[in-house]
């Protein structure tokens, strides 16, 4: 189901103001310094508040059309993920998470059932005769992500589905998320709230940055994040993307070269896939030198810009031998200087295998 | 800090009916309770005050939902309606109630002329005037908690896609279980020891309208001793079925 | 009674509720009378009035609906001298004005297709009624037994019950929204209403002297006024 | 679908009330509302059932808190005993205050030897009466909203360092203002319309004891009709003082 | 303060058994997979769940010892910030914070003065007028942060202070919090629960991992994030750590040679300091190739170890030239295989500067 929205909201001084569009099937992630708006509007998706002004629509429903339509929560088939897990006190773990199926007419052995699967899913089956109260915080959040994705709701709404979660837990819950918002057949729209550009490059096809209650970027989530356009998105994002095909070492070129890196776990090989790398990791040698050394990845390419970026210099290349077009790398300001850095120079990059790491892609 | 006015309002309660202890007359009590009237007087006491406590569960929790949750205006004058039974004296409470079931009454003389139902004089004009009396203690006692709890649970529910009655069912009405166990408690209690309205609006007449204080009131005045004999009767019952039959889950979780 | 100090004096009489009219009249006179008096009124059931004596209430005088309240006091020790019966009541049917159920007399009480209200056993009213239906054979079945005469009256008012037996006072202070019945029966029940100032007295001259005003020739007047009949 | 029970519930308590009023005999208001009598009674209902909601408020409070924190088994023993009152026929509580608080009673006694103090028959007896009727209704229903909204915010007062007595004012009472407000609504509401423990252990001497039911009582021995009438009046002030003057602090949040 | 514990508690089937030491003045990290028992250990030292057995001390204060003695919460001079916000819902943002200093005697106008100042330190200061339910989920974790530290605990718990936080605001609070618990004049105690070696690292002088209600692994932070001993420790941290003293764009070692690195914004040059780099970020070349580059930073080696750690290899050097002993990097087998590295080989190592922070380290 495509979500349409369009929508102002004032609460107190601050006031939200966005319009988005979620095709069906697809993920929008949407990130945004703290209060800049991004649980609000969550909030006005979900129908627990209402905009002031705005249309939203799911599919072929109109779900809000102010001042005079509005449908209710419950009727909107949403599933919403809050900020707090605020799990019911009163209901064991299972069935918290059979809340939705039974709420949504399924017997009570159908809905826990239902309950059980995902409970094993976000590797809780364990906790499932066990009281909220009895949980840690980031075994509740695990069940709150379990009762959200119960309900297999038409619009998911997921606000930072990963806070709270330990190293283990986190990759694993993402690629739960993974699995269930891209599997073939899905055909909900999701809206996912985060601080982490990863839980984007791994989950979302487009992103928009919210600052303020307004939009101020947005687009598919590989070029927002590697050519951010805010200060803020370049702060937690300003990664190099390379798209191609996933293979067991790394990644196939569409023109035939191969980038190794370490696959993500959920990488099929001969898969579109993309490799990730932070432009601090990419180290820059004079054209000519040609170190036969670890990084497994080396490339010509030209100076295209050099920007200071805080404490150190960014450099994005031009053209080169395919892959190293349009590429950031940090320096500091005495490497550009020895090396005598500055638009046209030709340069050699070499990045380590161990600092790319290949994610799927989503083809579109 | 805390335990000197707590003490105080404990003494407050209890010294009264230890006093009422220590001066009851305690060789009456096996007779008492072996009269026929005595008898006749708590069973209807109990079987009423039951049935009046479910009758104001069933319809006073909706209402105190009803009240607690709209945001509408309204609903500010409607919530002074509800407490107009608390304050009427009981005997114009009765009234009341006959002004509108009696024989004359708009809605009993409708009952009689098309169903030919009475209700004055009969154990459901009992239940009617212990329900109406004590609705108010529960509802308002709901209502306080409910806007105490406030309402994350209910949305959180909603985005789950329960509707308002499952909601009501499944969220509602188990986190208010502590407070609707208190006033369920307050409703009992006011219906077991109502007097003025039933009398009223029911009469007195053994085992059809006699509840145990009205017994106690006439005891009362063919001899005192006896009738403190009997309201003890009254109150070990009271304190039996709410100490003991309260059932566990309305203690609220440990 | 008590001095209070501008002077006034509380004079606290102990009155059955019954008497509410016929007293307050009393009261009024009565501090005409005595300058600087203040005649305070306590109307209760006369049982709780009796309770409340013996438990050391500051009453002066005490004036109860029946004999048996009065004696509790009395086993007290609480009254001073004899109590003096000032006033008798008697039972009359009130039933709706114009009598449209056509009750002519006591026995018809047992009609099948009239709903009847009678006082409680442990009430005067109701203990008078008990005898009433001794002397004449006819058993009653009412539909309510009622606390206290007031109730039966209202019952009969409101047109809940078709008759109910209740006292002539009664039914001369409903004015015209109750008919009465009289039966000739009711001399044998008749109730005695006794007067009496009190050990505890604060002003026993003054408690003396509002008794006697009761019983003298003023009280007389009021209480017929209102319905009572004559010791 | 819970509208449905709610109205029930409302129709159930309004009707009568609509009933009294329809049958009411306006053309006597004018005149009862400028008798004496009615104003010196109307007075005297409002101070002293003002009075006991305080002295409710104050004493109940903390021993709600007490009751629903303390995890002790005593506790639900003396859950119990809070209640007896509620259960009492209020005659026989009357009684029971006479009982303890008369000339000849233990605790009335000690107070007329060694201070010279008498309570039956005052003003302050009535409070009195009224308190012990109230004040399980506060602290009942107030256990109740406590059990219900549970004690974290409690936990985290402590540990920044708020010893009870900070937690109990700082904390404890602002979350339960709504549900405060409730309960004190509960037990002005049966303070006002206290009836048996007042005429028996107070008495009803106009000015002093004589408070508006006990007037509406004596007004019912001549003529019920005025009766009714001083019955709306009384509702009347009930509904004014409680809609009214009820602080918007004790609705809650919005 | 020094706190000293030991105490054994069971929870259902969950049993913690811990003993710790934080000294005056020092900060102690715990880490730990969800569950582990990290907010039961501080539940247990702020007094809200009574050990089954075991000894508290602060100082020269007893504050539990089982089962008779158990000193109060509000009587510890505790401050827990815990894993809710908790922030008291009927009073103002400023009030909540002027809470604790007012519950410890201040007057009204002195506590708002203090709360006013945290607020502004945690760059709240424009909420103090709202209620907590007019923040956000960041905003709302900024006030309780500031609640906890207003007032001035001598033993100050703190779980996972920095969730919730955006990429700009947590870096700023980990600031704030260097400064307040490593000022000279601090001689309190405080237990940090966190997710994040990097919080750890910045913070805390000791640490200690949880797993399942034990300790699995304690010490010095940085010898357990740089050599961690269980794999869960090795997941979250495994960095290089390498002493010195700080400069403007770099650290000075003992040896007098010099990391060319980023500062963080809080160090300051001529204190001690400690660069750090991951292991992925080392490149690894022959002894003899000397690639003429950006990276800044190159040193001689000897393999010491080479170790399979998932896809990749991880090696770690033995002596050099200063401080390339002991150092990690992670190798593609690829590149392992290429470069004929085996326990020996004499090697030379590279890391960029924009891949090494400089941090300043805790002299003790
Ligand atoms: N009830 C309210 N009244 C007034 N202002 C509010 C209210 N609720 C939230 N706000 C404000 O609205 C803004 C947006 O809040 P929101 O919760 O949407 O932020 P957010 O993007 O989710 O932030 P975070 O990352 O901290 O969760 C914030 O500035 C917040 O202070
Ligand atoms: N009241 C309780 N009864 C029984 N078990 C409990 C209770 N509270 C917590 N537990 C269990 O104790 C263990 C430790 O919980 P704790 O909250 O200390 O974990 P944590 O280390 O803080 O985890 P997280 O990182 O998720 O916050 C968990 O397994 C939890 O399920
Ligand atoms: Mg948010
Ligand atoms: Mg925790």
């Amino acid at each position: 189901m495509t979500l349409r929205a369009e929508m102002k909201l004032s609460r107190g001084s601050f006031s939200l103001s966005v319009a988005l569009d979620v095709p069906e099937g697809t993920v929008l992630a949407v990130l945004g310094p703290n209060g800049s708006g991004k649980s609000t509007l969550l909030g006005c998706l979900a129908g627990l508040l209402v905009p002031d002004d705005g249309v939203v629509t799911l599919g072929e429903r109109t779900l809000t059309r102010s001042p005079r339509l509005q449908v209710q929560p419950h009727d909107r088939g949403v599933g919403l993920l809050a900020q707090d897990a605020l799990l019911f006190p009163h209901l064991s773990v299972v069935d918290n998470v059979a809340f939705a199926p039974r709420s949504r007419g399924a017997s009570r052995a159908e809905s826990r059932a239902v309950a059980r699967r995902w409970l094993s899913e976000v590797d809780a089956a364990g906790l499932a005769d066990r009281r909220p109260a009895q949980l840690s915080g980031g075994q509740a959040q695990r069940v709150a992500i379990a009762r959200a994705l119960a309900g297999e709701p038409d619009l998911l709404l997921l606000d930072e589905p990963l806070a709270a979660l330990d190293v283990d837990a986190a990759p694993a819950i993402r690629g739960l998320l993974r699995r269930v918002l891209r599997s073939p057949g899905n055909r909900r729209a999701t809206v996912l709230v985060t601080h982490d550009p990863l839980d984007a490059l791994a989950l979302a096809d487009h992103v928009v940055v919210l600052d303020g209650g307004r939009v101020v970027e947005r687009g598919a989530t590989g070029e927002v994040l590697s050519a951010p356009r805010t200060p803020f998105t370049a702060r937690i994002a300003g990664l190099n993307l390379v798209a191609g095909t996933a293979e067991e070492q790394g990644l196939r070129l569409a023109g035939g070269g191969l980038i190794s890196g370490i696959p993500s776990p959920d990488v099929v090989a001969g898969e579109p896939a993309v490799a990730v790398f932070a432009p601090g990791s990419v180290a820059v040698y004079p054209a000519s030198e040609l170190p036969e050394g670890s990084p497994r990845n080396t490339v010509a390419a030209v100076v295209g810009a050099l920007e200071p970026h805080g404490p150190v210099v960014r450099l994005r290349t031009v053209d080169g031998d395919g892959w190293a077009e349009g590429l950031s790398a940090d320096l500091t300001p005495a490497a550009v200087a020895e090396l005598a850095l500055e638009p046209g120079t030709p340069i050699r990059l070499a990045v380590k295998a161990t600092a790319v790491t290949i994610q799927p892609a989503f083809g579109k | 800090m805390l335990w000197i006015p707590a003490g105080l309002a404990l003494a407050l309660v209890v010294l009264p009916v230890v006093g009422l202890l220590a001066r009851t007359d305690y060789a009456r009590l096996p007779e008492l309770l072996t009269s026929g009237a005595s008898l006749n007087a708590l069973r209807l006491s109990l079987v009423t005050a039951v049935l009046s406590t479910v009758l104001c569960v069933l319809l006073g929790v909706p209402l105190a939902v009803v009240l607690a949750r709209s945001r509408s205006r309204g609903v500010r004058v409607l919530r002074a309606v509800v407490l107009l039974p608390l304050v009427l004296p009981p005997v114009v409470g009765g009234l009341a109630l006959l002004f509108l079931l009696g024989r004359n009454g708009f809605l009993g003389y409708l009952l009689d002329v098309t169903a030919g139902v009475r209700i004055p004089f009969t154990t459901t004009a009992v239940v009617i005037a212990q329900t109406f009396v004590a609705m108010p203690f529960l509802v308002v006692s709901l209502e306080g908690a409910l806007r105490g709890a406030g309402d994350r649970y209910e949305r959180v529910a909603a985005t789950l896609g329960a509707r308002p009655w499952t909601v009501f069912r499944r969220v509602t009405v188990p986190l208010l279980l502590p407070a609707l166990g208190s006033g369920a408690v307050l409703s009992f209690a006011r219906a077991l020891g109502e007097f003025g309205a039933t009398i009223t609006f029911a009469g007195s007449l053994e085992g059809v309208t006699r509840t145990l204080p009205l017994e106690v009131y006439n005891q009362a005045e063919a001899d005192v001793d006896s009738a403190v004999a009997l309201a003890l009767l009254l109150i070990v019952v009271a304190v039996v079925v709410i100490a003991v039959a309260r059932p566990r889950a309305l203690e609220g979780r440990p | 009674g008590t001095s209070a100090g501008d002077g006034t004096t509380t004079l606290n009489v102990f009155a059955a509720a019954s008497l509410t009219e016929a007293f307050g009249a009393l009261e009024k006179q009565f501090e005409a009378q005595h300058e600087g008096v203040d005649v305070r009124l306590n109307l209760a059931g006369s049982s709780q009035l009796a309770s409340q004596i013996n438990e050391g209430a500051p009453a002066d005088v005490f004036a109860s609906a029946n004999e048996k309240n009065m004696d509790k006091v009395m086993d007290a020790g609480g009254v001073e001298g004899r109590p003096q019966t000032f006033a008798t009541n008697q039972l009359t049917i009130a039933v709706a004005p114009g009598n449209p159920k056509g009750v002519e007399g006591f026995a018809d009480l047992a009609r099948e297709d009239l709903t009847v209200v009678v006082c409680a056993a442990q009430v005067p009213c109701g203990a008078a009624t008990e005898e009433v239906e001794r002397a004449t054979g006819v058993t009653l079945a009412p539909a309510s037994e009622e606390q206290d005469v007031k109730a039966v009256l209202n019952k009969v008012r409101l047109g809940e019950a078709d008759a109910g037996l209740v006292y002539v006072t009664d039914v001369t202070s409903a004015g015209d929204k109750v008919d009465s019945v009289d039966f000739p029966e009711s001399e044998r029940a008749i109730n005695e209403y006794p007067i009496a100032a009190l050990s505890s007295a604060g002003e026993p001259e003054l408690a003396r002297q509002f008794r006697d005003l009761v019983l003298g020739e003023v009280g007389r007047k009021e209480l017929t006024r209102v319905g009572f009949g004559a010791p």
